[in-house]
C-alpha cells in the first residue's frame, strides 16, 4: 500500500485494520542471486540497489536479530558531507545527495532533515584547518560557509560565548547537513526493498561460509539452515572481524564502543547539528524533543555494547563548557554501540581475496550518514565487480600500499580515529 | 652592570591568599598550607641495579627506601615511592641536593632534579577527606590509606604524588599533594572551590611537615 | 480536614504540621507542610489536574508517589532555574516553590492543542512515516518545525544554569540501593559485620515501603522498628547513609553512579554549595533492594486524572496525610491493592467498590467489605467516566459477561508489581520470568551485585528482611569482614497471590504508555504492520521511550505484543536495560568542569610578568601562552607582532617557550635509545653539542620533531613540540618499557622544572653576556651554533644554554630553574634595556619560523612523511628506527605526493590564507586539479608581503611556477607563486653568525 | 573500569591510557615490509579474552600487559609489560 496523508486518512476511517506488514516476512530460499549478511541500514539499502538500480532481485538480507538492531538503531541520526580527503569527500556527497531524494524513493518518511551541521572552532589552527576542508568541499560542489564570531553568535546565542575555557571563535556550517530518523531509515528501505522482491529474513544468524573447491564462496551456513548465494555481501559493521574469521580473513579493523546519550523531551531548544570543537561533543534535538549527544568512543576495544562513566562526564562536561545553559537538562538514556574502527578512520569497501564475498566495513563513526551511498556503492560492487567511481578508494589494500585515507592524522592507532 | 635578583617565585605565589575563604561562622574544614622552596631528587634504579640502589639508599638515609607505594621519613628527608625502583627524595636546604645525592648514587641510579617541577601542598582538617573525595579517585580511607602510605595518582587529569604524612598534633590526619608546577595555580583554584563549602584555611610554609 | 488544605486528613502522616510551606502551581497560591512533595500537596489542595499528555494533550493527574511517575509532569522553579519535566511525585516541597504544567496553550484547563484529539484516528503508532513527503522541502519548511513545536513537554531555561556542581568518589564494601526493610536490614547486617557500608536512598526519608504501609517487624510497629534500626547504623563508624540519593547505574570494576540530590529540597542551594553532587561509588559488593513497582492495568479512560496506582493512593493517605479522593474504588488482580482498602478505611475515607479480577476473593476480604458496607465485584474496570475534573463513574465488565457502574471520585488501580531490575540488568543482562507473580526478575546481576526483597520478587515483609538481612552478612563476609551480623529481623509471612491481567477490552482509549499516548490499539497496529520485536514495538510506538522509561508500561506493553502474536512474555522478552534509572541532569554529571574550569590550565613561568606587560594570551592546549604584547598606540595584533619579529631580526628579543616538553634521557644506553626513536642518529652526537631530530610513528608518518642536546655521555636532554609533550612520553616509555627492554635507559619528563627562553637576534650574544658569568665563554669559538650546556649566571644560578635557532637570528635558548624563570625575564629587561630588548610572543615566533620555513603544527598533521617535509635526508638507512620499514610504502614514497614548499602571492601586497588551495593556473577548480593547500602564513616584515608553506603536489619540482590560490570559502582567487620555503637568510649565516 | 595495577594497586580507569592489542612483537630489525605490515595494522579483535597494552600514564608511567574480556570488560590478569623499570633485570 502505498503511503500518503490519503492512504492514512482512508485507513483512519476502517480502525487502521488494512495496514499490511512494512516488509514480508520472507522464508530463506535456497539459493540467491545475492545475500547480503546483515539487516542494517547499510546490509538493506545494498539491496535495495541491487533491486533498484541493477535489476538484481533475487537478493535476501540476512539478519541475526531484527532489522536495525545494531548500528542503524544506535547512533546519533547525524548525515553531513563536510570531509576533506579525496575519497571521503565525493563518497559522502554522493550520500547526502541521496539523502536528499530518500523519502520519494522509498515511499516512506525518514524525517531527513538538514537543518545544518557546524563544526565549532576555537583557534587559528582549528579554523585553518576548516578552511582547507570546508574549500575542498567547495570545490568538489559542496555547500559549505566558514563563519566567524559573529555570525556564530547570531545564529546559536545561547553558546557560552562570554566565560568559555576555549572560546568559541567560528564555524564551519554544511546548511545541508542535518539529521534523519534511524529507524525509519531501516524500515523505509525494507519497505522499499521488500516491495522489490527482496527477502528480508529475521533472526538468521550467519554460522559459517559455504565455500567450493577452489575456495570460492557459494552460500552462507545459517541457524536457519543452508542459503547458497552466487555472491555474499558482508555489511555488519561491528561484527566485520568476526564474520570476517569465518571466511579465515583478518582485517585492519578494531572494535570500540561508542556511547551516545538522550535527553528528555522539551521544546526546541537547538536548531541544528552542532559539535565542539575544544573537547568530545556533538549534539542535535531530536524531532522528539530530545537532546541527542556524544563525543568520543570509550577508546579501548569492546564488543560489550555499554560504556562506562568517564566517557559520560568528559561528554557532559562538553556540553556544559558549550552550553551552560543544558545543565538542569536531564539525560535520559545512555547506550553503547560497536563501532568498526579502521585503521585510518575511513571505511573498507571492496573484494576481498576469498573469491564470491565482497566487503563493507570499518565506518568508523560514519556509518549512518554513508547508508544511502554505502548501500549505492557496495550494489554497484556486488553486480559489477568493480569499485563505484565514487570508492574507488575504499580499497582494503590500501594500508599494505601506504595509501591512507586519515582525516585526522592519527595514524593506525583506531581508538584515536 | 645591571643589578640582579634572583628571587625564587612560587608557582602558587599569585594565587595563595592567606587567611579564611569559603564558608564563614564555622571553624575551618579544611587547612591549605602551601610548602615552598625545597629540594626534590627523582632517584631512577638503572636496569638491574635495584638492589645496589636499595644499598646506597640505605647508607645514605639509614632506611629502606620504599619499594612500595609508601613514603618513609628520616629526620632531613621524605622517601616517597613514586614509580617501580624509582623514589622522590623530598628535603630542604640542600642536604639531599642533586649535587650530594649523584654522588650516593653514581653507581646506581639515574637522578633527575625536580626541585623546581612541582609545588607541594599540605592538606588537614577535619573535611580534608571529604575535600579530597572531590578531586581524587583513591581511597583515603584510614584503612585503606595508614599515614605513611604514598600513591602517584591523577587530580584532574594531571599527575600528582600523593602522600599521607604523620597526623597533626589535633590528631588530624595530613595529606600532601606533589603538583605539577605549571598546573599548580589551576589546581589550587580546584582546590579551593572543592573546600570551600567547608570553610577553609589558607597559608604558606618553608618548612617540611 | 484544614480549610486551606480541603483534601488533608486532620491527622496522621509523616508531615510536619508545625512547618507550613507557600507555594504555587500556575500562578496560584497553595499551602502544603514540611515532608510533602510537590504532588501531595497539590492533592491536599484538591488539585487532579496536573499535566497534558505529549501527543493528544489529554489531561493527566496523578499516577503514582515515585519517581516511575509518568503524567504529573511540571516546569519546577522560574528563570534560569526552570527545570521541565520535573516530576511532582518526587519534588519536595519548600516555601516558596514555583510549578507549572506543561505542553499546553493557553492555560491547563483550555488546552487548546487538545484539538490534536480530533486527529487522532489519523496520529497513530508510526503515523509520520507515512506521511509529510511531499513536497520535499516542506519538511523543514513546514511539517518539522509544527512537529517540533507540538513534541517535547516541558521549556528549558534556555540561559546559563546559575547553580553548581560537583562530583565524588565514595569507597565501600556493601554498597545497598534502598532503605525499606530488604536495605535497611542488609545494611544492618553489613555494617554489624564490621563492613564499610553506604546505602542510598533516593527518597528524602528512609523506610521505602514501610512509610506507607507500616506492618510490624520483631513485634514492634515498622516505624518503631526504622527508629532503632537508624539508631543503630548511626553508632556504627564506617555505615553511611545518603538520603536524597538515587544510584543510577553499575559500570565496570564495582563502580557505582549515583546522584545526590544535595539542595533541590530548597528555594537555591546556599553560598558556596552545590545543587547536586555525583558520586562514583567504589563497592565491592552491591546489594539492591530497590523495591518494585506497581504496575497498571490498561483500560480505557485509565488515564483519567483521579485514577492512581493503588500503592500510591495509599501512600499519600498513609504517608501524607492527604486524601486523593473522597468516595475510592480499587481495581486489582492481587491481594496487595486491598492494603490500598484498608489503608483508606482507616483514615476514614470511603470505599465505593473492589472490582477484583481473581475469581477468588478471600472470606476475610468479604468479610470486610460486608462489615464497611462496600461491593465486591467480580471482573474488571471497562471505562472511565470524567475528564479533566476526575473520575465521576467507573464501567465494570463482570465476569460472565454483565456489567456494573460505581460512582467514585477516584480509582486505585492495581496489576501486580514489577521487580525494579534496572540496575541488575544494565551491563545487558535480560531478566527472567516468574509466573507465580507474573513479573521479570533478576536473571543474574554484574559482578558482586544481588538483589534481595521485591527487587528480587519477594513481595512479603518477612522475606525482604530475610533476603536483606542474609545479603547483607554474606556481602561483608566476601568482602573479607568477619564481624558477627547477629540475628536478622523477623515479621510474619504473607502471601501474594495475583491473577495475570494486562489489558481489558474496550471502548476508547486504553493507555499503555501515557506519556507518549501509546495506547492498546497503537500495539496492535505495530503488530499488524511486522513490527513485532520489542525492540521495533518500542520503536515504532515510542512505548517506554519517555522520561520514566516505561517504568509503569513496558511490561503491558509486551504482554499485550505477546497476546497479539500468540507468543508468551518471555518469549517476547524485554527491551534492553539501560542506564540511568532515573534521568539525571547533565550539569551533575559535568561537576566542577563547566564553562572556564572546563579543563584545567598551565601557566608558564613567566606568565605574571607577560600579564603585567599586557600581553595577549592565546590557548593553546591547556596553556596559555604570550600571543604578542601589545603597545600604546598600536592600532592592530599585527603591528605588535611585526615590531617584535623586527625586534629580534634587528636586535633581540626573548620569548617563553617553557611549554616545550622536556625529557631527561639517561642511562649509558640513552644514545642507543634515541637511535631508535629518531629518525637519525644520537648516539654519535658529541657531549655539548645540540642536534635537530625528527620522530616518526611506527606506520612510517611524521610524530614529532625537536631538538635534543647530549649533556653527558649518558645523559640526552630531549625536546618535543608544545602539542606533543605528553604523548611522546608515553612512546618513549613504550620504546623503553615495552620494545627496546634491553636498554639501560631513565626517562624523567622535566617540562615544569625548567623556564626557558629563546634568546634571539643580532645581540642575543651581547645580551646574555650581561646575565651569564663572565668566566663563560659564549664566543663562536667557545660556544659554536648547535653547542649546549650548562652555564653559571651572576647570582650563581646554574642554566642550561642551548645555541639553537628556530627565528634563523643567532640565538640561544636558556633554561633556569622554573621557580626562577619570573627572575630571569625581569633581569633579561633590565640587562637588556641598553639592546632594545623585546619581549615577543607566539605570533612572531610564527613569523620567524615561517620566514625560515621551519614546519611546525600545520605541517606536521599525521599524514606527512619526512620526504613531504623535505626532511628526507635525515632517515638513517644504517640503523632501525621507529617507522623505517613502513615508511618505505609506494604510496608514501610515491613521486606525486604533496610536499612542503613555500608560497607567496604574486600581486605583493595581497593577504595569503591558510586553507586556501592550490590549483594549476588557468585552470578550472575541480577535485582532480585540486593540488594541495596553504597551511601557514605570516606577513613577512622582512620580505613585507604575506608568505606561507604549502603542501602542494610535487612541490620542490615546481620552484618558480605561478599557480593559482582558490580559497572559494572567502571568496578569494589569485595568483602565488611557488618558492624555497626558506625565505630568511637561506644559506643560514645569521645563525652560524 | 578499574584496573589493578601491579605496582600501585586498583585504579580507575581515567588513570590509564589504551595502546591495543599485546600479542605481536615488534619485527626485528631487517624484518620484511609485509611482516611490518602486520605487525602495525592486523591487530587482534577478539571478542572475548584478549591481551593488550595499557599505560598507568595518570600512576606510576608503567605500561602493563592486561587479559580482559571484551565482551565483558572483566580483567582476569595484570602483569608490567616486559621491561618495566629494572625490575625484572634486577631481582
Amino acid at each position: 500500500m502505498k503511503y500518503s496523508i490519503f492512504s492514512l486518512a482512508r485507513a483512519a476511517f476502517s480502525g487502521h485494520k488494512n495496514w499490511q506488514r512494512a516488509w514480508r516476512d520472507a522464508t530463506p530460499k535456497s539459493h540467491y542471486d545475492v545475500v547480503v549478511i546483515g539487516g542494517g541500514g547499510h546490509g538493506l539499502a545494498t539491496a535495495w540497489f541491487l533491486a533498484s538500480e541493477y535489476g538484481i532481485r533475487n537478493v535476501a538480507v540476512l539478519e541475526k536479530g531484527w532489522i536495525g538492531s545494531g548500528n542503524a538503531g544506535r547512533n546519533t541520526t547525524i548525515i553531513r558531507s563536510n570531509y576533506g580527503l579525496p575519497g571521503n569527500t565525493g563518497f559522502y556527497e554522493l550520500s547526502m545527495k541521496l539523502w536528499e531524494r530518500m523519502e520519494q524513493d522509498l515511499n516512506y518518511n525518514t524525517m531527513v532533515s538538514q537543518r545544518g551541521v557546524i563544526n565549532l572552532y576555537h583557534s587559528d589552527a582549528q579554523r585553518d584547518a576548516y578552511a582547507r576542508r570546508g574549500n575542498t568541499m567547495r570545490i568538489n560542489g559542496i555547500d559549505a560557509e566558514l563563519l566567524d564570531l559573529a555570525a556564530v553568535r547570531k545564529m546559536m546565542p545561547f553558546l557560552n560565548f562570554d566565560n568559555a575555557r576555549f572560546p568559541v571563535q567560528g564555524g564551519l556550517l554544511q546548511r545541508r547537513g542535518g539529521t534523519a530518523r534511524h529507524d525509519a531509515v531501516v524500515w523505509g528501505y525494507a519497505h522499499a526493498a521488500s516491495a522489490l522482491g527482496v527477502d528480508i529474513i529475521q533472526n538468521c544468524e550467519v554460522t559459517g561460509f559455504v565455500r567450493d573447491g577452489s575456495g570460492k564462496v557459494t552460500g552462507v551456513e545459517t541457524s536457519r539452515g543452508r542459503i547458497g548465494a552466487a555472491k555474499v555481501g558482508m555489511a555488519v559493521a561491528g561484527s566485520s572481524s568476526r564474520v570476517a574469521a569465518m571466511a579465515g580473513m583478518r582485517l585492519p579493523i578494531e572494535s570500540h564502543v561508542l556511547q551516545a546519550f538522550v535527553s528528555e523531551a522539551i521544546k526546541p531548544l537547538i536548531p541544528n547539528v552542532m559539535t565542539f570543537g575544544a573537547g568530545h561533543f556533538y549534539v542535535s534535538q531530536s524531532d522528539k524533543g530530545g537532546l541527542v549527544f556524544g563525543g568520543d568512543i570509550d577508546g579501548y576495544n569492546s564488543y560489550a555494547q555499554r560504556g562506562n562513566l568517564p566517557v559520560m562526564e568528559d561528554v557532559c562536561e562538553g556540553g556544559m563548557a558549550l552550553m551552560p545553559m543544558i545543565g538542569r537538562i536531564r539525560l535520559l538514556r545512555q547506550w553503547g554501540g560497536i563501532m568498526d574502527m579502521s585503521m585510518d578512520g575511513s571505511p573498507i569497501i571492496d573484494k576481498t581475496p576469498v573469491d564470491g564475498l565482497y566487503l563493507n566495513a570499518g565506518w568508523c563513526y560514519g556509518g549512518f550518514k554513508a547508508t544511502p551511498g554505502s548501500g549505492l556503492v557496495f550494489a554497484h560492487l556486488l553486480a559489477r565487480d568493480e569499485p563505484h567511481k565514487e570508492a574507488a578508494r575504499f580499497r582494503l589494500d590500501r594500508f599494505r600500499r601506504g595509501a591512507m585515507i586519515d582525516e585526522k592524522g592519527q595514524g593506525a592507532q583506531p581508538n584515536l580515529h | 652592570m645591571a643589578e640582579f635578583s634572583w628571587i625564587a617565585r612560587s608557582p602558587l605565589e599569585k594565587a595563595l591568599v592567606v587567611g579564611g575563604y569559603g564558608a564563614r561562622g564555622t571553624t575551618a574544614g579544611v587547612s591549605l598550607t602551601e610548602i615552598r622552596n625545597f629540594d626534590l631528587i627523582q632517584v631512577m634504579a638503572r636496569r638491574g641495579k635495584a638492589a645496589e640502589l636499595a644499598k646506597a639508599a640505605e647508607t645514605r638515609f639509614g632506611v629502606t627506601a620504599p619499594n612500595a607505594p609508601n613514603a618513609v621519613r628520616v629526620p632531613d628527608a621524605t622517601l616517597i615511592w613514586s614509580g617501580p625502583d624509582q623514589f622522590l627524595v623530598l628535603s630542604k636546604g640542600g642536604i639531599h641536593a642533586m649535587e650530594k645525592l649523584s654522588q650516593a648514587f653514581s653507581q646506581s641510579a639515574s637522578l633527575s632534579d625536580q626541585s623546581h617541577a612541582r609545588a607541594l601542598i599540605s592538606v588537614s582538617g577535619g573535611k580534608a577527606r571529604s575535600m579530597l573525595a572531590k578531586l581524587s579517585s583513591l581511597d583515603l580511607h584510614p584503612a585503606a590509606f595508614p599515614a605513611g602510605t604514598a600513591a602517584a595518582t591523577a587530580v584532574d587529569h594531571t599527575s600528582i604524588n600523593l602522600w599521607r604524612g604523620s597526623d597533626r598534633p589535633d590528631g588530624q590526619a595530613v595529606f600532601n599533594l606533589l603538583v605539577f608546577a605549571t598546573f599548580a595555580e589551576s589546581l589550587w583554584h580546584t582546590m579551593l572551590d572543592a573546600a570551600a563549602e567547608y570553610s577553609v584555611e589558607i597559608s604558606h610554609s618553608e618548612a617540611l611537615a | 480536614m484544614t480549610s486551606s488544605q480541603p483534601y488533608r486528613l486532620v491527622s496522621g502522616g509523616l508531615i510536619d504540621r508545625a512547618a507550613p510551606l507557600g507555594f504555587r502551581f500556575d500562578g496560584k497560591s497553595f499551602a502544603g507542610f514540611q515532608g510533602d512533595t510537590l504532588a501531595s500537596a497539590l492533592i491536599a489542595n484538591g488539585v487532579k489536574l496536573v499535566g497534558r499528555s505529549f501527543k493528544y494533550h489529554r489531561p493527566r493527574g496523578i499516577l503514582t508517589a515515585g519517581s516511575e511517575e509518568p503524567n504529573a509532569l511540571v516546569e519546577l522553579r522560574s528563570g534560569a532555574r526552570r527545570e521541565p519535566n520535573t516530576k511532582a511525585t518526587t519534588a519536595e516541597l519548600y516555601d516558596g516553590l514555583e510549578a507549572a504544567s506543561q505542553n499546553r496553550w493557553p492555560s491547563l484547563r483550555h488546552d487548546l492543542m487538545a484539538v490534536n484529539q480530533l486527529f487522532a484516528p489519523i496520529f497513530v503508532a508510526g503515523f509520520y512515516y507515512k506521511t509529510f513527503m511531499w513536497p520535499a522541502r516542506f519538511w523543514e519548511a513546514v511539517y518539522e518545525p509544527a512537529i517540533r513545536r507540538a513534541a517535547g513537554l516541558g521549556r528549558a531555561a534556555g540561559v546559563a544554569d546559575p547553580d553548581h556542581y560537583d562530583k565524588a568518589w565514595a569507597h565501600c564494601d556493601v554498597l545497598i540501593a534502598g532503605s525499606g526493610p530488604a536495605g535497611l536490614a542488609a545494611a544492618l547486617a553489613a555494617g554489624r559485620g564490621g563492613a564499610r557500608v553506604i546505602l542510598c536512598e533516593e527518597d528524602f526519608a528512609l523506610g521505602g515501603r514501610l512509610l506507607a504501609d507500616g506492618g510490624m517487624i520483631d513485634g514492634a510497629p515498622a516505624a518503631e522498628w526504622i527508629t532503632r534500626t537508624l539508631a543503630e547504623l548511626a553508632a556504627l563508624p564506617d555505615v553511611r547513609i545518603m538520603t536524597r540519593t538515587t544510584l543510577f547505574g553499575v559500570y565496570d570494576g564495582g563502580t557505582y553512579g549515583a546522584l545526590e540530590r544535595v539542595n533541590d529540597h530548597l528555594l537555591s542551594p546556599p553560598e558556596h554549595q552545590v545543587r547536586q553532587r555525583l558520586w562514583r561509588i567504589v563497592a565491592k559488593r552491591c546489594v539492591v533492594a530497590a523495591g518494585a513497582i506497581e504496575r497498571p492495568i490498561v483500560f480505557a479512560g485509565n488515564d483519567t486524572p483521579g485514577v492512581m496506582m493503588a500503592s500510591a493512593m495509599r501512600t499519600y493517605v498513609a504517608r501524607y496525610a492527604v486524601t486523593p479522593a473522597k468516595r475510592i474504588a480499587l481495581f486489582t488482580n492481587n491481594e496487595d491493592g486491598w492494603r490500598t482498602v484498608e489503608t483508606a478505611l482507616g483514615a476514614g475515607l470511603q470505599i465505593a467498590a473492589v472490582i477484583d479480577a481473581r475469581p477468588d476473593v478471600s472470606a476475610e476480604r468479604r468479610a470486610l467489605a460486608a462489615k464497611a458496607g462496600f461491593a465486591v465485584l467480580n471482573g474488571s474496570v471497562s471505562g472511565v467516566e470524567g475528564g479533566k475534573d476526575g473520575v465521576r463513574k467507573i464501567a465494570v465488565s463482570l465476569t460472565g459477561g454483565a456489567r456494573a457502574e460505581v460512582e467514585a471520585d477516584g480509582l486505585a488501580v492495581s496489576g501486580g508489581w514489577n521487580p525494579a531490575v534496572g540496575l541488575t540488568s544494565y551491563h545487558r543482562g535480560r531478566p527472567k520470568w516468574q509466573d507465580d507473580i507474573a513479573a521479570f526478575v533478576p536473571d543474574g546481576a554484574p559482578p558482586g551485585m544481588v538483589a534481595v526483597g521485591a527487587a528480587n520478587g519477594a513481595f512479603g515483609l518477612g522475606d525482604c528482611l530475610r533476603q536483606g538481612f542474609a545479603a547483607g552478612a554474606a556481602a561483608a563476609q566476601s568482602a573479607g569482614r568477619s564481624g558477627n551480623a547477629g540475628t536478622s529481623p523477623t515479621a510474619d509471612e504473607e502471601a501474594f497471590s495475583l491473577t495475570p491481567l494486562w489489558h481489558v477490552a474496550g471502548k476508547g482509549k486504553a493507555f499503555v504508555d501515557y506519556q507518549h499516548d501509546v495506547t492498546a490499539s497503537d500495539i496492535e497496529l505495530a503488530q499488524r504492520e511486522g513490527f513485532e520485536s520489542v525492540e521495533h514495538l518500542k520503536r515504532y510506538t515510542t512505548l517506554g521511550m519517555a522520561t520514566d522509561q516505561g517504568k509503569t508500561s513496558n511490561v503491558a506493553g509486551l504482554a499485550i505484543m505477546a497476546a497479539l502474536s500468540g507468543k508468551s512474555i518471555p518469549e517476547t522478552g524485554t527491551t534492553i536495560y539501560r542506564p540511568p534509572y532515573v534521568p539525571v541532569a547533565i550539569g551533575a554529571f559535568a561537576g566542577h568542569h563547566r564553562d572556564e574550569n572546563f579543563h584545567a590550565t598551565r601557566l608558564t613561568p613567566s606568565h605574571h610578568w607577560a600579564a603585567e606587560q599586557g600581553a595577549v594570551f592565546v590557548d593553546t592546549g591547556l596553556w596559555k601562552r604570550a600571543q604578542w604584547y601589545p603597545r600604546a598606540g598600536e592600532k592592530d595584533w599585527l603591528e605588535s607582532v611585526t615590531r617584535e619579529v623586527k625586534a629580534v631580526r634587528s636586535g633581540v628579543g626573548f620569548c617563553d617557550v617553557s611549554t616545550l616538553g622536556k625529557i631527561d634521557v639517561h642511562g649509558p644506553d640513552a644514545g642507543a635509545f634515541l637511535d631508535r626513536v629518531y629518525i637519525n642518529t644520537f648516539s654519535n652526537l658529541a657531549v655539548g653539542k645540540a642536534r635537530y631530530g625528527l620522530m616518526l610513528r611506527e606506520d612510517g608518518i611524521v610524530y614529532d620533531d625537536g631538538t635534543t642536546s647530549r649533556l653527558a655521555e649518558d645523559h640526552y636532554f630531549l625536546t618535543t613540540t608544545t602539542a606533543k609533550a605528553g604523548l611522546v612520553m608515553q612512546h618513549l616509555e613504550f620504546c623503553r618499557q615495552v620494545l627496546f627492554p634491553e636498554f639501560d635507559v631513565q626517562l624523567t619528563s622535566v617540562s615544569d622544572q625548567w623556564a626557558q627562553f629563546s634568546i634571539a637576534g643580532p645581540s642575543a650574544r651581547e645580551l646574555l653576556k650581561q646575565v651569564v658569568d663572565e668566566s663563560e665563554d659564549l664566543s663562536n669559538e667557545g660556544f659554536p651554533f648547535m653547542g649546549a650546556r650548562e652555564v653559571a649566571l651572576h647570582g650563581g644560578i646554574r642554566a642550561r644554554l642551548f645555541r639553537i635557532s628556530f627565528s634563523g637570528e643567532m640565538a640561544f635558548e636558556i633554561s633556569v630553574p622554573a621557580r626562577y624563570g619570573d627572575a630571569l625575564v625581569r633581569n633579561l629587561m633590565l640587562a637588556g634595556k641598553p639592546f632594545g630588548v623585546t619581549p615577543y610572543g607566539t605570533e612572531a615566533l610564527g613569523v620567524m619560523r615561517i620566514e625560515k620555513g621551519h614546519v611546525a603544527g600545520p605541517e606536521l598533521n599525521g599524514t606527512t612523511t619526512a620526504a613531504d617535509l623535505g626532511l628526507g635526508k635525515m632517515m638513517s638507512t644504517k640503523k632501525d628506527f621507529i617507522g623505517r620499514v613502513m615508511a618505505g610504502r609506494e604510496a608514501l614514497v610515491a613521486p606525486d605526493r604533496q610536499v612542503v614548499v613555500g608560497i607567496k602571492p604574486v600581486d605583493k601586497t595581497r593577504r595569503l590564507r591558510s586553507g586556501a588551495h592550490i590549483i594549476p593556473k588557468g585552470e578550472t577548480p575541480g577535485p582532480d586539479n585540486d593540488q594541495g593547500y596553504v597551511t601557514s602564513v605570516c606577513f613577512s616584515p622582512v620580505l613585507d608581503q604575506w608568505i606561507g608553506l604549502g603542501l602542494v603536489e610535487r612541490g620542490r619540482e615546481r620552484i618558480g611556477e605561478i599557480v593559482h590560490a582558490h580559497d572559494p570559502l572567502r571568496g578569494e582567487d589569485y595568483d602565488v607563486e611557488l618558492c624555497s620555503p626558506v625565505f630568511y637568510d637561506p644559506d643560514g649565516g645569521r645563525q652560524r653568525g | 573500569m578499574r584496573i589493578v595495577c601491579p605496582f600501585c594497586g586498583e585504579r580507575e580507569l581515567g588513570e590509564f591510557t589504551y595502546l591495543g592489542d599485546a600479542k605481536s612483537a615488534r619485527p626485528a630489525a631487517g624484518a620484511s615490509e609485509d611482516e611490518v605490515f602486520d605487525y602495525v595494522y592486523m591487530r587482534d579483535n577478539v571478542a572475548g579474552p584478549m591481551s593488550e597494552y595499557w599505560y598507568h600514564g595518570g600512576g606510576c608511567r608503567a605500561w602493563l600487559k592486561v587479559a580482559r574480556n571484551t565482551l565483558t570488560h572483566e580483567i582476569s590478569s595484570v602483569e608490567p609489560a616486559a621491561g618495566v623499570g629494572a625490575k625484572q633485570a634486577a631481582r
